[in-house]
This record gives C-alpha cells, structure tokens and sequence, in this order.
C-alpha cells in the first residue's frame, strides 16, 4: 500500500470520526478499511495528524475513536470575560426590602415594591451571594423567606445586619423625606429618573456613615426584630 | 430524488393520456402559469422560441375539454383562459391602430417573460437541491463543544445605592399616604356649602377671610379654603345670591348676601 | 510574529471553529488573535491544513468559516447520512425564487409563480433555517421582504450568494428584473392608476435588485432581530 492510498483512506477515517455523533468503534473504522496493515497505517497518520501541532486530539475512548479540542486549547476558548454591571433599580429595591425587612417572602417584596419581581432579579441577587433562603413562613403555602447573607454583610462592609441605619437615620440623611408637602412628593419623583441630586443626597450621607454610624449605633443593637419598629406597615 | 417532480410528470401524463382524469389533472397543476408552462414544454424544447399564439389556442382547448366535461375549473385558469382569449384575438386581426397592435405583442411578450422566468426558477431549484448540501454530500461536526467565553457579569452596588433605593422605597409609601391626605383639601363644594350657610348670618359687607374655617393648621390647607372660597364667591355671585367688592389691587375682598342692603 | 505564535494562533482557531457546530464568524476568530497579521497568516495556514490532504475543508460562508467533511468522501459516511425529507416543489420554487430575487415579497414570490403561496410553505423555508426576513419594501403597505440566511449558505455550501448556480447567467438574460408580466398587464386593465403606482415599483426594484445583490449583501447583518425596524432604504 502507497502513501497515496493511506491518505485517501486517512481521509475517509478523518471525516467518520469527525462527523459521528458518537466515538466511533474500531470495528465501524475496519470496515472501511481493506485489512489491518492499512488500519495500523491510517491510526498513525491520523495521531501525527492530529498531535501536538494541532489543536485537536485523536482520543482513544476505550475501542472507539473521538476527535476532540485540546484541554489546554479549550481552556483558552473558555476565557471568562469579567465586566461589572451596576445592579439593576429593581434588584436595588429587592436587596434592600429584603435586608430590612427579613426574614420575607417573595409576595410580601412585591406588595412592599407594588411590581412583581421578575425571577433574573432574585437570580441576580442569589448569584451575587447576597441573599439566602431563611426558612418557611408558617403560613398558608408555607413561602420560602428570605434574608440576606454573610456575603451580602461583607460587600457592604457591615459587621452586623443591624448596622443598617434605621428609618429615622434615613430620614436625617434626606434620604427619605419627612414633613412632606405636595411639592416634596413631586421633587422625590423627579429623583427617581434624575440622579443629578444624587450628588447631594451623598454628601448627606457622609456625614451620617462618619458621625453615626461609627459612634453612635448601638442604641438599637438589642431587639433583633425591633430595629425597623417604626416601619409600620410591614406586615 | 425529487418527489415533486414525478408528480408533475404524472400529471403531465395524465394530461396526455386523455380527458378522463383532466380533474385530477388540473388538480396537479399549481395555477395556470403551471400548466401554460407544462403545454410549452410539449411544444418547444427551447421555450425561449415559443410561440405564443398556439399556446394560448392549446390552453383554450384544453380549457373549453375541462368544461365540456362540467369539471370544477378554479378562477384563476377561467381569469387566464379569458386574457388569453383576448390575446389571441388581437394578434388573429391585426389591429387598424398600430398602437393597440404593439401592445398585443408586449402582451405575448409578457406571458413568454412569465414562463421563461418560471422555468428559470424551477431549473434553479433543481439546480440548488444538487449542491453538495449538508447532512446529504458534506456532514458538519457531530460533537460540537461550545466555548461561548463565559461572560461573568458581577453586579455592585455601593451601602449608598442600597440605602438610597430603601429611602425611595419608603418614600414612594408615604406619597401614598399623602395622597390620602390630599383628598383633605377644602373643595370647593364644601365651600359653597359653608359660605352659602355662613352669608345669611353676616351683616353686611364681610371680609372673605373672616368666613374661612377656623381650625387650618398648615399653610396648604389655608390656601385651599382660601381659594376654594374665592370660587364659591364668585359662584354666588353668578348666581346672583352675594355680591363682591374690592377696594384696591390686592386689597381685601368683601362680600355681602344679595338680601341685604349695605 | 514566529512560526511558533502562528501555530499557537493556528491551534486555537482551529479548535474553535472545528468544534463549533454553527459557522464562526471573523468577529470571534480575531477576537482571539492579537492583529490582522496573525488572523492572515493563521487562516492561510489552516487552509493549508485543511487542505487536499484531508477528508475535511474548510469552507468560508459570507464572513464565517465552518469544517465540513468533503463531498468525495461523502460515499463512506452514508450511515450518518440524515434521512431526507423531500420539499414540496411550491416549497422548492419559492426557495429558489428568495434565492435568486432575493429581496422579495411574497407577492413578488407569488407573481412569478403564477399562484398563491400557502403558509405552509414558508414555514418549512423557515424552519429549516434557509430564509429570513430582510427588510420592508417602501411601497404602499410596506411589505416585508425576503432573503437567504447563513444557514443556507451553510447548507448548499455556498461561500456567498453570488455563488448560486447559473446565476450569472440568469442576470445576463434579464430574468432576474423585475419585467412587465401578465399580471401587470391583466392589473392595468382592472385599474388603470395602480399601472402608475406598479411602474414606480418596479424602478425601485431594480435599483435594489443590482444594488443589493451585487454589492451589498451584508447591510442587514447585525441586529437579525432588527429587521423589522429596518428600511432597505436605510443608508
């Protein structure tokens, strides 16, 4: 047998393998082949063929034969392409529901939002470690509850879930808004599509992370369930 | 390989093994252009050299057999069966007007354009079904992998954004509220109602502001009563019950009841 | 750049677009590659590869490249073979005439074919992957109109559509243009004011028909869920 006859039959066996679904046994490749000379011929031109030069490998899957990529070429297709992405408005507003008001459930997070949440939002917040299932609420369809994590505590920088300023140090920071007046209520809708005040609301709130946080939180360390007492409308 | 165009072939046959089956026939036509086409062929190997007026006389032929035999014959075959009925008369007798004769032949031109690009078209196709097409002459890996890279999106969120997006959330409840409250500013039924009570006990010629309620606290439900009492005024007014007065721009307003004299 | 690099390049890229089972495009492969000079030499030494010597070529579709077993060795792969499901000949006819008038409305389909396409029809062109809506024709009601997809390149190995059989041919004898036909003629004795209307098309037609087929095929590549958004007569 010529090398042009091992080529064409390399040929043949090169596209069987590549174009099987499955490994393809050495009994399928023999038929194919004339007699065993050219089997051994052909296997040794397909290693050569596909061997370190080539992004390929010619696998041995026990009696069968499977052409696949390289692990070291894979592994360089595979790159991880990181980017940074700021949360959505909508999993802002479920990651900060659930912080302050866990153990909750989902319906719950809707009825405080007035939206449903789409599922990509509690996914984005689960993928991102922030949030955990607690438990069941021990009501009607028993709904999971959820709260948030170690994770969530460590992003943010908080030793302790309690760290986060209750609803009358929100509302020292401007950050919501009391003594409300029609005009209040219209400028605080505006906020919500412009976040040039933003800027100022952030200096507020300096002001509160340096002298309250770090001085003064410990007056509503006690009272796990206490520290939202004024947020009446929990249910 | 070709399903399709063996039953064209047995249509054809059909239509040349007598009238019999020229239901089934018509029925293996796909529209008169179909069939015009089919007649071309038996006509000429080359349809470019066709001639135009036996076919329309062939397709007529065809078509008056089809009826004779009070076979359903679809629209579309009568609508062509007609213009090509008008064709030939027009090409039979040359017209006395040179201008409606070309138009005649631009007609004839047309129909052999139609069949020529149908028959382009069906040719093509044949053509295209030969091409070493995938899964029949070439085969494509059978094991693809994916290496989509894996884009990893991490969200942030800085203790502000939290913060401020619970402030919103809070923010967004007590509007509610508010808007209850709203519903507490002074109407101007209730305005009309009180003033129209209140002007039968006044004596003459009264400020506006001494008839307004007296337990406003904040500055918005004054401006209400104020304005909503203005308005019930000058509907008094209208309606002839009080009357109002002014001495000088922005000065005070007085009114007094229509009954009395001032 | 060595000849180590290009291999190094060569690996990658060829694992990539070997194991990938929809054609790559030039936009993936240079992604991996530092610059145009690498992606030259790479894909000339992965044509070298895939060469005569192998059962396997490697095919360029519009601006993507595939690895598909060659068409002499197809006769050994008969087992592989997919059962073949014949298309009707309206299905056949209504494909090659997006093919070659391509774009095209199916009231354009259905002039040339002398009769009215079923829904069916389409929906199988569809399904198998080979047609896709291209745009809308700027005539009254703003039909949509019709192309051939990258899987029917992929499918009839067709590197771009230019290659289509016998077209040359058939732009030569005029019959790709939009001519007077029996039914503008049968249309302008129902009416004469939509002949007006039909003239003005047809200019439009043919400015698009040479304009599209012959330069300009990839003016609606991205954005393939766009199209309805789109105007052929977008710059």
């Amino acid at each position: 047998m010529n090398a042009n006859d091992i080529t064409h039959f390399r040929r043949i066996i090169e596209a069987l393998i590549f174009a099987s679904a499955e490994p393809v046994t050495d009994r399928v490749i023999r038929q194919h082949l004339p007699d065993d000379a050219t089997y051994d011929a052909v296997m040794a031109a397909l290693h050569l063929r596909y061997g370190p030069e080539s992004g390929l490998d010619l696998c041995r899957i026990d009696d069968r034969w499977a052409i696949r990529t390289t692990e070291d070429v894979a592994d360089h297709l595979r790159s991880i392409k990181e980017s940074e992405k700021p949360l959505s408005r909508a999993a802002l507003e479920t990651l900060a529901i659930i912080a302050y008001h866990q153990p909750v459930t989902r319906a719950e997070i809707e009825e405080i939002r007035g939206v449903s949440i789409s599922r990509g939002t509690m996914d984005i917040l689960l993928e991102m470690g922030w949030i955990r299932p607690k438990g069941r609420r021990r009501t009607p369809g028993r709904p999971v509850t959820w709260g948030t994590s170690h994770g969530f505590l460590d992003h943010f920088g908080l030793t302790d879930i309690n760290d986060l300023p209750g609803l009358e140090e929100l509302k020292k920071t401007g950050l919501l808004r009391q003594g409300q007046t029609i005009s209040d209520v219209l400028r605080s809708d505006d906020d919500l599509e412009d976040s040039a005040d933003a800027d100022e609301d952030q200096l507020m709130l300096d002001d509160l992370l340096t002298d309250e946080i770090e001085n003064d939180w410990d007056e509503d360390e006690e009272g796990e369930g206490d520290y939202l007492a004024e947020d009446e409308d929990k249910p | 390989m070709n399903e399709p165009f063996e039953e064209q072939l047995s249509a054809k046959e059909a239509r040349q093994s007598g009238q019999l089956s020229l239901f089934l026939v018509l029925d293996g036509y796909e529209g008169p252009i179909d069939l015009l086409l089919d007649l071309a062929r038996d006509q000429k190997i080359d349809l470019a050299q066709i001639a135009i007026l036996p076919l329309a006389e062939q397709y007529l032929a065809y078509i008056n057999s089809a009826r004779d035999l009070d076979i359903d014959i679809a629209a579309d075959y009568l609508v062509m069966a007609a213009w090509l009925a008008y064709l030939k008369s027009r090409l039979l007798l040359p017209d006395p007007e040179p201008e409606e004769q070309m138009e005649a032949l631009d007609m004839a031109e047309a129909l052999k354009r139609q069949l020529l690009r149908l028959e382009a078209m069906r040719k093509a196709s044949q053509e295209l079904m030969a091409l070493p097409r995938l899964g029949i002459k070439r085969f494509s890996g059978a094991r693809p992998e994916r290496f989509d890279s894996v884009s990893v999106v991490s969200h942030t969120a800085t203790l502000y954004d939290l913060l401020q997006a619970y402030g919103q959330i809070a923010n967004r409840e007590e509007a509610s509220t508010l808007t209850i409250s709203a519903s507490h500013l002074y109407s101007v039924e209730e305005a009309v109602a009180r003033l129209g009570e209140l002007i039968k006990y006044a004596k003459g010629w009264n400020n506006l502001l001494s008839f307004l309620p007296p337990n406003l606290k904040t500055s918005l439900d004054r401006r209400s009563a104020l304005a909503s009492h203005f308005t019930a005024s000058l509907e008094m007014v209208r309606d002839g019950q009080a009357r109002l007065r002014q001495d000088n721009h922005f000065g005070p307003i007085y009114l007094v009841a229509t009954e009395q004299k001032s």
